[in-house]
C-alpha cells in the first residue's frame, strides 16, 4: 500500500492555498511536514483525509483507509476515558481498547470521566483514537501540543508499532519527534502564487 | 451564440444586462403606468365590493410575483447545485428581497381590502395566512445568505434549504387550508374574498386588461430589479476575491 | 380623481404603501448598486496599480 | 450506529439537561397559559390541544442547536464524519436520541399537562396519539435546521427562524387532529396526513442534512 498525493490544489475559504502538492509515502514509512504558520498544512491533511475536496489533483487511496486527527479531540467529558475509547472503537468495528489504552499509559486513568483529565492527558486519549481506529493511514495535525517529553515519546513509539505493522503515517508537526527513520518534507515550495487578474470567469478574478 | 450557459460567466452577465436594462426598466415604467392608471381611474367600481376592487391592479400582480419570485430562486437554486454557475447562485441571493417585499405588498393590499369587507384587518383566510407563510420562508432565506461568510457554502445551504422550503411551502398551502375549512365552513366573506386574487375568469373583462398590464409591469419591474441586484452581488463577490487575493501577497 | 366613494381610504392607502414599498426598494437597491461598484473600481485601481 | 445512539443517550443523561430542561420548560408554557388567558376553564379545555401542541413543539426547539454544536465544538464531527458510517445515518441516528431524550418525555407527559389545562376526556387519546406520530417528524426537521446552522456563531435565533416554518403543516395536522377528536368530528385525514408527513419526513430529510452538513464540514 502507498499513499500517492499528486498535483494536488487545496482550498481555503474558496482560495487556493498549496498548490501542485506530490508526495508518497509508502507502508512502514512516516513522512513528516513542515512549515510556517498559516501556510495550509492543517488544510492540506484535511483534504488528503477526504474531509473537504481538492481543487485539483487526486489522493490515490481511499479515505475509508484513513483515520484524521486534528486539533479538536473528540472528546467528550461526561464519559470516561474507557467510554470514549470504546465508543470509538465499535464505530470503527474494531474490539478491544487494551492496547489503545497501554500504549499511551491511560490504564490508571480509564475509570476517570474525561472532563477531569489535564490538557495532556487528553491529548493522549485523543491519540489512543488513533490506535483504536484500526485504519492503516494516520493523517495526524500537531499531535504533541500539550504532551510532556515523556508523552511525546510515548506517541513516537506508537508511531513506530504503527509502522511497524504495516501502516503509514502523514504528520504536521514543528517539534522534533525522535523519530529518525521519518522524512522530513518542506511545504513552503508549493505555496500557492496568487491567481492573476484577467476578465472575470467563475472565481471572480 | 452557442448556448445559455455562456451568460453564466459573470462579465459576459454584466455586459448583457447592461444593455438589456435600460430597456427593461422602461418597459417596466411604462407598462406599471399605464395598467395601474388605468386601473385606478378608467375602471368602473364592481357592484358589491365597491371601489376598493380597485386594489386587484397591486394586489393580484404582487401575489404573483410573491409566487413567482420564489419559483425563480428554486430554478436557479436547482441550477447552481447541478451545474455550480456562481451567477445563478447569486440571482437567487438578489430575488429574495424582492420577493419578500412582494409578499408584503400582497399582504399588506390584502389587509387593507379586508378591513372593509371583512370588517377586520386580519382574517386568518387561506390564502393571506400562506402569503404569510411565505414570507417566514423568505426571512429565513435571506437571513440564512447573510449569516454566512463564506459565498460558496452560503451558496449551497441557502439552494438546498430552498429546496426543502419549496416542498414544505406547498404542503403548508394544502394544511392552511384544510385547517381553516375545518374552522369556518362556508362562510360567506370567505367566498366574496374569492375573487380577489382568483384566476382571470371570474375578474370581468373591464378589470381584465388594465389588470394585465400591470402583470407585465410586476414581470418587467422584477427582471429590471434582478439583474442590477445580481449585477452588484457579481461586484461586491469579485471584491471580496480581489481582496482576499490581495491579503494572500 | 375618480370617486372612490366610502372606501377611498382603504384603496389610497394600499396605492400608498404599495408604491412606498416598491420605489424603497428601487432606491435601496440602486444606491447599493451605486455603492458597490465604485468601492470595486477602488479596489481595481488599486490592484492593478501593485500588480 | 448503536454505539453511536447509545453514547448520545448516555451524555444527555449524564449532562443533564437533556430529559429535564425540556420537559421543565413544557411544564412553565402549561402553566403560564393560564396566566395569559385567564383562568375561565371551559375557554381552557378549548384551547388545551393547541397549547399543548405548541408547548411541545417549543420545548423541542429549544434543544435543537445541542444535536450538533456540541459535537462540532470538539471535533466530534470531523472525526465521525472520516468514520465507517454513511453521513445519513449519522444525521438520522442523532435525530432518533433527539427524540428519544425530548419527544418521548414530551409525548409521556402531555396527559399529566392536559390535567393542568382542563383538557376534555375525550381529548388524551388522540392527543397523545398525534404527538407520537407528529413529535419524530419535529425532531427530524430540526435535525435539518441544526444541520444547517451548525458552523455559525450566533446560530441558535437563526435556527428559530429556519425551522418554525417547516413545523407548520405538523403542527396544524397535529393539532387539528386532537381538536377535531374532541369535537366529535372524523379525525382521520389530519391522522393520515400526519403520520403521512412524519414518514416523508423520515425518509427523505436526512439526505438533505448529510448533504448540508458535509457542506458545513468542509
Amino acid at each position: 500500500m502507498e499513499l500517492q498525493v499528486s498535483d494536488l490544489t487545496v482550498t481555503r475559504g474558496g482560495i487556493a492555498v498549496l498548490e501542485g502538492v506530490n508526495l508518497a509515502v509508502s507502508a512502514g514509512a512516516a513522512l513528516v511536514l513542515r512549515g510556517p504558520n498559516g501556510i495550509g498544512k492543517t488544510t492540506l491533511l484535511r483534504t488528503i483525509a477526504g474531509l473537504q475536496p481538492a481543487l485539483l489533483g487526486t489522493v490515490s487511496l481511499d479515505r475509508e483507509q484513513m483515520a484524521y486527527s486534528g486539533h479538536a479531540d473528540g472528546i467528550k467529558a461526561p464519559l470516561t476515558v474507557a467510554e470514549n475509547l470504546t465508543f470509538w472503537a465499535s464505530v470503527f468495528g474494531t474490539g478491544s481498547i487494551d492496547a489503545a489504552l497501554a500504549a499511551f499509559q491511560l490504564d490508571p486513568l480509564a475509570a476517570r470521566p474525561a472532563g477531569g483529565l489535564s490538557a495532556g492527558q487528553k491529548r493522549r486519549l485523543g491519540l489512543a483514537r488513533m490506535v483504536v481506529t484500526g485504519r492503516p493511514v494516520w493523517v495526524m495535525d500537531e499531535p504533541t501540543v500539550s504532551l510532556d517529553t515523556d508523552a511525546v515519546a510515548m506517541f513516537a513509539e506508537a508511531v513506530r508499532a504503527h509502522l511497524a505493522g504495516g501502516g503509514l503515517a502523514l504528520l504536521a508537526t514543528h517539534i522534533d519527534l525522535g523519530l529518525s527513520e521519518a522524512r522530513v518534507m518542506d511545504v513552503g515550495p508549493f505555496k500557492a502564487k496568487p491567481p492573476t487578474i484577467d476578465d472575470f470567469d467563475g472565481a471572480f478574478l | 451564440m452557442s448556448s445559455i450557459w455562456e451568460y453564466a460567466n459573470p462579465k459576459k452577465f454584466i455586459a448583457t444586462t447592461n444593455r438589456l436594462l435600460p430597456w427593461v426598466t422602461g418597459l417596466a415604467v411604462v407598462l406599471m403606468a399605464v395598467g395601474l392608471v388605468w386601473g385606478f381611474f378608467f375602471t368602473p367600481d364592481d357592484f358589491r365590493q365597491g371601489s376598493t376592487v380597485k386594489i386587484i391592479y397591486i394586489h393580484v400582480p404582487a401575489a404573483m410575483m410573491a409566487i413567482n419570485t420564489w419559483a425563480m430562486m428554486l430554478v436557479t437554486s436547482l441550477v447552481w447545485i447541478v451545474r455550480r454557475h456562481h451567477v445563478s447562485a447569486l440571482a437567487a441571493r438578489a430575488a429574495a428581497p424582492i420577493g419578500a417585499v412582494m409578499t408584503v405588498i400582497a399582504l399588506a393590499t390584502g389587509a387593507i381590502w379586508g378591513q372593509p369587507m371583512w370588517g377586520t384587518w386580519w382574517e386568518w383566510d387561506p390564502r393571506l395566512t400562506s402569503f404569510l407563510i411565505l414570507f417566514l420562508f423568505y426571512l429565513g432565506y435571506i437571513a440564512l445568505w447573510s449569516a454566512i461568510e463564506e459565498d460558496d457554502t452560503a451558496a449551497d445551504l441557502t439552494s438546498i434549504l430552498c429546496l426543502v422550503g419549496s416542498v414544505f411551502a406547498i404542503l403548508s398551502r394544502y394544511a392552511v387550508n384544510f385547517w381553516n375549512q375545518g374552522l369556518h365552513q362556508g362562510s360567506s366573506v370567505l367566498r366574496a374574498g374569492a375573487l380577489m386574487g382568483d384566476t382571470e375568469e371570474r375578474v370581468s373583462n373591464v378589470f381584465a386588461t388594465p389588470l394585465f398590464i400591470s402583470m407585465a409591469g410586476f414581470v418587467m419591474l422584477f427582471i429590471a430589479l434582478v439583474f442590477l441586484r445580481t449585477q452588484t452581488e457579481i461586484r461586491a463577490r469579485r471584491m471580496r476575491a480581489l481582496l482576499a487575493r490581495e491579503r494572500m501577497q | 380623481m375618480p370617486d372612490l366613494g366610502k372606501y377611498a381610504d382603504a384603496v389610497l392607502s394600499s396605492y400608498a404603501v404599495s408604491l412606498g414599498l416598491i420605489l424603497a426598494l428601487v432606491v435601496l437597491s440602486v444606491a447599493r448598486a451605486r455603492r458597490v461598484r465604485t468601492a470595486l473600481e477602488e479596489v481595481e485601481a488599486r490592484v492593478k496599480k501593485h500588480g | 450506529m448503536i454505539a453511536l445512539l447509545l453514547r448520545d443517550l448516555r451524555l444527555a443523561i449524564r449532562a443533564g439537561g437533556g430529559f429535564g430542561l425540556g420537559l421543565a420548560f413544557f411544564l412553565i408554557v402549561v402553566v403560564l397559559v393560564p396566566f395569559g388567558v385567564g383562568p375561565n376553564s371551559s375557554l381552557l379545555s378549548k384551547i388545551a390541544p393547541g397549547i399543548l401542541w405548541l408547548g411541545a413543539l417549543l420545548a423541542c426547539l429549544l434543544s435543537l442547536d445541542r444535536i450538533f454544536a456540541l459535537d462540532w465544538e470538539d471535533g466530534s464531527l470531523d472525526l465521525l464524519a472520516t468514520a465507517p458510517l454513511p453521513l445519513e445515518a449519522i444525521v438520522s441516528v442523532k435525530a432518533l436520541a433527539h427524540w428519544l431524550t425530548t419527544g418521548l418525555p414530551l409525548v409521556i407527559a402531555a396527559p399529566v399537562f392536559g390535567v393542568l389545562l382542563n383538557l376534555p376526556a375525550a381529548g388524551y387519546g388522540p392527543l397523545v396519539i398525534s404527538l407520537l406520530i407528529g413529535t419524530p417528524a419535529l425532531s427530524v426537521i430540526g435535525t435539518f435546521g441544526a444541520a444547517l446552522t451548525v458552523g455559525l456563531k450566533r446560530g441558535g435565533l437563526l435556527l428559530s427562524l429556519l425551522v418554525l416554518p417547516l413545523y407548520v403543516p405538523t403542527l396544524i395536522f397535529g393539532a387539528e387532529m386532537a381538536r377535531r377528536s374532541i369535537e366529535g368530528l372524523t379525525a382521520q385525514t389530519s391522522l393520515l396526513m400526519l403520520a403521512g408527513i412524519t414518514f416523508a419526513v423520515i425518509a427523505l430529510l436526512p439526505f438533505a442534512s448529510a448533504a448540508v452538513l458535509r457542506v458545513n464540514l468542509r
